[in-house]
């Protein structure tokens, strides 16, 4: 057996290890390790100079084993495999130290850190010593791609899929596709009619054969991995049979109850048998059975009664169905925050308070007023309030920007403006108008008489002669107003969805502080999580205008795509093994591998794993009485060195 | 339920009607105070504007005093403050001392050069919080024999009880109050600005302003047809009530609106007699509330 | 770690899919906690056995901790349960040993649970920290697979002991 | 004071002004401000200040010290803490101004603005001395400190709260008046101290000079000076 010749790489990763961590000191170290024949530290290991290091003493210096310690293996571990085998060494004669996720991000104290920075490079020098050479193993790529979430951003991910002849499920929780987009009067800065651009690809949705699209559904169990994902999906009750109904809405117009429409925001009534819009797809309805008298009381049936197709079934029932898949992505979108939680804009209190999403409604066409902007009297305001920057911006709501608000209040405050006259006044404290056009827009508001008054609208509370008023300081003149208003619309914060949390467990997504799934890396893995082959896209991400979520959308397509065509998808050689000789037959081991990957040998009256089905999580292994189990690079004895130099430091 | 009892100055002085009327409801509804011993002023709003940080160890002496009474050995003491006032400086001190290391270290010392320590255990609840959390309104509704039936009160909650923590209420549009009146009968006007700022000392030292502040909360409170309004701090009363014809002076208006505790408004609710809550206190005759009431 | 405060030295052993990723996020969020523990990453919390606990405290750890996905959300679909019911005979193992309880530790800690990883590390190094540094019953290698063995056979009968966690 | 509309130069700025009111209780966070002026929006007060409290923060970190120290706006402030739990970036406005009061006792720029600094200080002083506050006497003493034909003025008020057996005429003190005193000049010498680790090479740069004892109005206004703390001065 060759001389073990360890090249240890201290990576300063800029400043981000470096601030914290004494690379050099760390690197002196190093060299004092058995084995250890090179410790370089260097700016960017993993940029091609870094590589080309590594290269190089495996070429001339007779390096034959590697560490890097830089950032999580869960990031860079298969860059470094590949830079090994691309001279000949075998990928898994490498070990990685997390020494910026885990030491100089985390620390306060420079000391501490270069501390257990050192701690975790001797860690790794030891077991490297002991890795073994292991080959990469494939497995078949299913071909389908899983989409969450039918609003803009998951409606272009499914289209592109279904374009290039891939086939695509997609699955949305509401009775129809559509999102927030499909509420939206005008987008900006082109003024083109939301409706108008969202409903072709609705129902280019609806038409494509190669895709699946599950309504009123959501998915509640992921397992397996990438290239195999098992994702179970319940299929809501919808109480109406799909393949039979015709759309004819006679239900709908015949139903007694009456509730708040959701799509609306409340300002129009919709029934307990209901399309959210009009122009809905599937433009069938659904039951809702929290409203629905049928359900409630126990009595009613009218819309049974009427229904020429016979589509209406009170019978159905929740259904589970299962589907593998080889990507996923996510794309579940955003939720606009409750004002009223923070009384002091009124909203709640004050019936001429709305939420932007509501105006977004008052001002369309198809809205609840036909696009009349309307007091709650019917009344024409003759003066609207915009308040930018309710709950965003701000330490005890959302801390973050909500990014597309300063674009729709000057988008409302030029239909307001062009809808009813009189005057608008817009609350700021910067405008963002950051996008193509963006700026070119605000000039436009500018032009058309909007006010602007720089400061965040404080209070909106009724002044003496009943009128709404905003209270506010006009920053740029350094004075206390009080503008009468007769309706106040609140940009209120882009937030995660309610259930984000639950869908982050489901499909084991990363969220980071602001409580947004979390992308692989802020620049140039946008579309990755953590998870490999479960991909984001749009507002789940964070908050972001049609454009991007659109571009994001097909982002994740090509990124599903570049691993469903592909057709076969690499799994870790890391999978455990039984040592014949000291296997005592007891079969401990049998019933406790979740995937049944072991079985018994009558025959030889031993236990044999069966390594096509085994995923290597050692379980087993920690539970052979006779020790004759043991998992590829996860042996005891690496583990036992681990821990044996990471305790001496 | 036994508490730490804090009066504060205000209520050894101008407003000996709040504690009259506090020490009158609380045997009712089961809550025993027991008065911390040689307590000293809490620093009201006037010391933190001289010497921020002396006017923390000046409340968190009271604090020290409170964790050292006896309140049948419970696990620990609370404070009850019936000063809106005082109750937001026991809780500045006592936040200081808990959340700011800095602070901690120098308020210990300081008291302890006075030979006293504080834990930090005691916990601080203004008397509204006591009532509607830890006495409950069912138990309040069962002693109401007199309700307030017809009375139109305004509830006013003033700042310092809802801020700056909003410890046991919304920081702006509190409920309490409203609640407590409703439960004693009362019609509970919408007062918009319940936690509007009566200008506290500014009376004294700027008063044209304070009396603005004043004048735009009578004119709420008439304007939607109030009979009363229900204050749970002294200075709020003394301002709301003493002050009231100079708001009339200045602005040529013609309020007048009597300004009540809440624990007076309680004890009629309860049927006690009048005197024991020293009603017919105010500047402004409170005879037209009991004639509503058929007191 | 310098002065005169004990720094208790603890290894935690993390599973790749749920709680390295969790350390990985408090990392990426900047949270920051003390510098005492050192990570060893396994693909799964089922995988840590006794005998890992063992060596560490033999090599010198002051505390050990094992940190998985949630009950139910086991990337191996179960090998948490696994850990669970093997972390109960560790207690009670330790706890024969003299060893005290708030020196080992199984905590959940998902992949997007950076500040209660983050958390769980302040809490063990606060709790270790007053009880000073380990005392070694056990110093030799040699004798960790026959106190592995013992460990079973002692804790099959146990059921209804203190574990003193 | 009208509004300066000098030029600016880096001379005329105080660049350690916002560390020292930074260093006070509460006003860590003034660095964090963005200007959006919901402090001023929510301030029922601000319609009578000569600057918007967003505009004293931003002088504050500007370093126009001797304006903010001398502003009316510092003094209208009313405790009300409306601005503290509305501000985004989570800034103790109220705190804040508790500092900028407390500075400017002790660097005397406060005569100009009315009776505030005379009623805080004296408010401060009777408690320090009684343990208790004392109303009339607050009232008496503020009065003749300032101008005694105020009590005219005051008359009709004290007499109706009198009449109503609402003005105490005796004080009351506390028992533990002396245990208060050492509270007191153990705070005075603590924060003394923090004030000379603020000055010592590498506190801080710029200090602020006014703790200093020295015969000038605000020790004779406020009484006997305890170094660092001027104001927890005692009556004669």
């Amino acid at each position: 057996m060759p001389e073990i010749r360890v090249g240890v790489y201290i990576c300063h990763c800029g400043s981000n290890i470096a601030d914290k961590v004494k690379v050099a000191e760390v690197c002196d170290f190093a060299a004092t390790l058995p084995g250890v024949a090179v410790a370089r530290d260097y700016q960017y290991m993993c940029a091609d100079p870094g590589q080309e290091l590594i290269r190089r003493d495996i070429q001339e210096r007779g390096v034959n084993r590697v560490v890097v310690a830089s950032c999580s293996p869960r990031m860079h571990e298969p860059t470094f495999r590949k830079v090994l085998e691309s001279v000949g060494l075998n990928g898994y004669y490498f070990e990685m130290a997390n020494i910026r996720e885990h030491v100089s991000w985390v620390t306060e104290d420079p000391v501490a850190a270069t501390r257990k920075a050192k701690a975790l490079v001797a860690g790794a020098v030891g077991r490297v010593e002991l890795h073994e050479p292991l080959e990469e193993r494939y497995t078949v790529m299913n071909k389908t791609t899983l989409v969450v979430g039918g609003g803009i951003a998951g409606i272009e991910a499914a289209l592109k899929i279904a374009a290039s002849g891939n086939s695509v499920w997609l699955v949305e929780k509401e009775p129809s596709i559509g999102g927030n987009m499909a509420k939206l009067d005008k987008t900006f800065p082109t003024l083109d009619c939301s409706a108008c651009i969202l409903t072709p690809k609705m129902v280019s949705v609806a038409q494509s054969e190669n895709i699946k699209l599950l309504t009123y559904a959501e998915v509640v169990k992921v397992d397996g991995c990438v290239g195999n994902f098992q994702v179970t999906i319940k299929k809501k009750a919808r109480s109406v049979d799909l393949a039979k109904c015709t759309g004819c809405g006679i239900c709908t117009s015949k139903c007694v109850v009456k509730v708040p429409s959701e799509f609306d925001g409340g300002l129009a009534m919709r029934k307990a048998i209901y399309t959210p819009f009009p122009q809905a797809v599937p433009n069938k309805p659904a039951i809702d059975r929290e409203h629905c008298r049928q359900f409630v009381v126990g009595k009613c049936g009218v819309c049974q009664k009427l229904c020429p197709a016979g589509a209406v079934d009170y019978d159905q029932v929740d259904e589970d169905v299962t589907e593998t898949f080889g990507a996923i992505i996510v794309a579940t979108g955003y939720q606009q925050m409750d004002p009223s939680v923070g009384p002091q804009w009124g909203y709640g209190r004050h019936e001429n308070v709305l939420t932007a999403l509501q105006f977004e409604r008052l001002v369309n066409a198809s809205g609840p007023t036909g696009g009349k902007v309307k007091m709650k009297n019917g009344e024409t305001p003759k003066a609207i309030a915009i308040l930018h920057c309710v709950g965003s911006r701000d330490v005890n709501y959302h801390e973050s920007c909500s990014r597309f608000c300063c674009m729709y209040g000057l988008k409302l405050a030029h239909l307001a403006k062009e809808k009813m006259g009189g005057e608008v006044y817009n609350f700021y404290i910067d405008l963002r108008c950051f996008g193509k056009g963006y700026e070119e827009f605000y000039n436009r508001v500018l032009d058309e008489g909007v006010h602007f008054i720089r400061g965040k609208g404080a209070e909106v509370i009724t002044d003496r002669d009943g009128r709404l008023a905003v209270r506010v300081e006009d920053t740029l003149l350094g004075r206390w107003r009080e503008v009468p208003v007769d309706m106040a619309v609140l940009s209120a914060a882009a937030e995660p969805r309610a259930d984000a949390e639950r869908v982050a467990q489901v499909l084991g997504i990363q969220r980071s502080r602001d409580g947004f799934f979390l992308e692989a890396h802020p620049k140039l893995e946008p579309l990755k999580t953590a998870t490999d082959g479960v991909f984001i896209a749009g507002c789940c991400q964070g908050p972001k205008d049609i454009p991007d979520s659109v571009a994001q959308g097909a982002g994740a397509a090509a990124e599903a795509l570049s691993l469903v065509t592909a057709g076969k998808v690499k799994i870790s050689p890391v999978i455990a093994g039984v040592n014949e000789e000291r296997c005592s037959g007891c079969k401990v081991c049998v019933p406790l591998c979740p995937y049944t990957a072991i079985a018994y040998d009558e025959e030889k009256k031993i236990c044999r794993v069966n390594e096509a089905v085994c995923k290597g999580c050692g379980t087993c292994v920690a539970s052979c009485p006779s020790g004759a189990l043991s998992v590829k690079h996860f042996t005891n004895q690496q583990i036992f060195r681990q821990i044996e130099e990471v305790a001496a430091v | 339920m036994r508490y730490a009892y804090y009066p504060g100055c205000s209520l050894k002085s101008s407003a000996y009607d709040y504690e009259r009327s506090t020490r009158a409801i609380c045997p009712e509804l089961g809550v025993e105070l027991e008065e911390i011993h040689d307590w000293n002023c809490c620093g009201a709003t006037a010391i933190p504007s001289v010497d921020p940080t002396a006017s923390a160890v000046l409340a968190a002496r009271n604090l020290a005093l409170a964790e050292a009474t006896d309140v049948n050995g419970a696990e620990a003491v609370t404070v009850a403050a019936a000063c809106s006032s005082c109750y937001a400086m026991l809780t500045r001190a006592l936040n200081y001392y808990r959340e700011d290391p800095a602070m901690r270290g120098l308020i210990g010392q300081a008291l302890a050069a006075g030979g006293r320590t504080l834990a930090g255990t005691v916990k601080v609840k203004h008397l509204l919080e006591i009532i509607v959390n830890d006495v409950g309104l069912e138990a309040v509704k069962a002693l109401v024999r007199k309700p307030l039936s017809g009375l139109k009160v305004a509830p006013y909650y003033g700042c310092l009880i809802v801020r700056p923590k909003g410890a046991f209420d919304d920081a702006e549009q509190p409920m309490a109050l409203d609640r407590l009146l409703a439960v004693l009968g009362a019609q509970v006007v919408p007062f918009e600005r319940k936690t509007k700022c009566c200008g506290g000392a500014l009376m004294t030292t700027k008063e044209k302003s304070a009396l603005r502040l004043n004048e735009d909360l009578l004119h709420e409170a008439s304007s939607k047809g109030a009979d009363v309004i229900a204050v749970v701090c002294p200075m709020c009363q003394m301002n709301l009530d003493a002050y009231q014809s100079n708001v009339n002076t200045a602005y040529g208006t013609h309020y007048r609106m009597p300004v009540m505790y809440f624990t007076q408004l309680m004890g009629l609710a309860f049927g006690l007699n009048e005197r024991r809550l020293a009603v017919g206190k105010g500047t402004v005759s409170h005879a037209a509330v009991l004639k509503r009431m058929g007191v | 770690m310098s002065g005169a405060e004990f720094e208790p030295r603890i290894i935690g052993f993390l599973c790749n899919w749920c709680s390295y990723a969790g350390a990985d996020l408090a990392g990426v969020s900047r949270l920051k906690y003390p510098a005492n523990i050192r990570i060893i990453r396994v693909m799964c919390s089922g995988r840590v056995e006794p005998a890992f606990v063992l060596k560490a405290f033999a090599e010198g750890a002051d505390g050990v901790l094992i940190s998985g996905c949630h009950p139910g959300d086991c990337h191996y679909l179960e090998g948490n349960h696994k850990a669970a019911a093997r972390a109960r005979m560790m207690e009670r193992l330790l706890a024969q040993f003299g060893v005290e309880p708030q020196r080992f530790r199984l905590a959940w800690a998902s992949a997007n649970e950076g500040e209660k990883f983050a958390g769980i590390v302040k809490e063990m190094v606060e709790a270790i920290r007053p009880l000073g540094p380990f005392r070694r019953p056990f110093a030799r290698m040699d004798d960790l697979a026959r106190l592995e063995t013992e460990a079973r056979k002692d804790a099959e009968p146990a059921a209804g002991g203190e574990t003193g966690a | 004071m009208e509004p300066n509309l000098q030029v600016l130069r880096e001379g005329d700025l105080d660049h350690g002004f916002a560390g020292l009111v930074r260093s006070y209780p509460g006003a860590g966070k003034i660095l964090g401000c963005i200007q959006c002026g919901t402090c001023t929006g929510s301030c029922q007060l601000a319609q009578d200040m000569d600057y918007t409290p967003r505009r004293i923060i931003e002088m504050v970190r500007a370093g126009l010290k001797d304006e903010v120290l001398s502003s009316k706006a510092i003094w209208y402030c009313a405790s009300c803490y409306s601005c503290t739990v509305r501000c985004p970036k989570d800034i103790k406005v109220t705190e804040v101004m508790y500092a900028l009061r407390a500075l400017s006792l002790r660097r005397r720029r406060s005569r100009s603005v009315g009776l505030s600094p005379v009623f805080y200080s004296t408010f401060s002083r009777l408690v320090n001395t009684l343990g208790k506050m004392y109303e009339a006497g607050l009232i008496v003493l503020v009065a003749l400190r300032s101008n005694p034909f105020r009590l005219v003025k005051l008359a009709p008020v004290g007499g109706r709260m009198f009449f109503q057996g609402k003005l105490g005429l005796l004080p009351k003190r506390v028992a533990g008046r002396a245990e208060i005193q050492k509270m007191l000049a153990k705070t005075a010498a603590l924060q003394a101290e923090a004030l000379e680790a603020r000055r010592s090479p590498g506190g801080g740069g710029v200090i602020d000079a006014a703790g200093d004892a020295g015969a000038h109005d605000g020790a004779r206004l406020h009484g006997r000076a305890i170094p660092g703390s001027l104001e927890t001065g005692v009556l004669p």
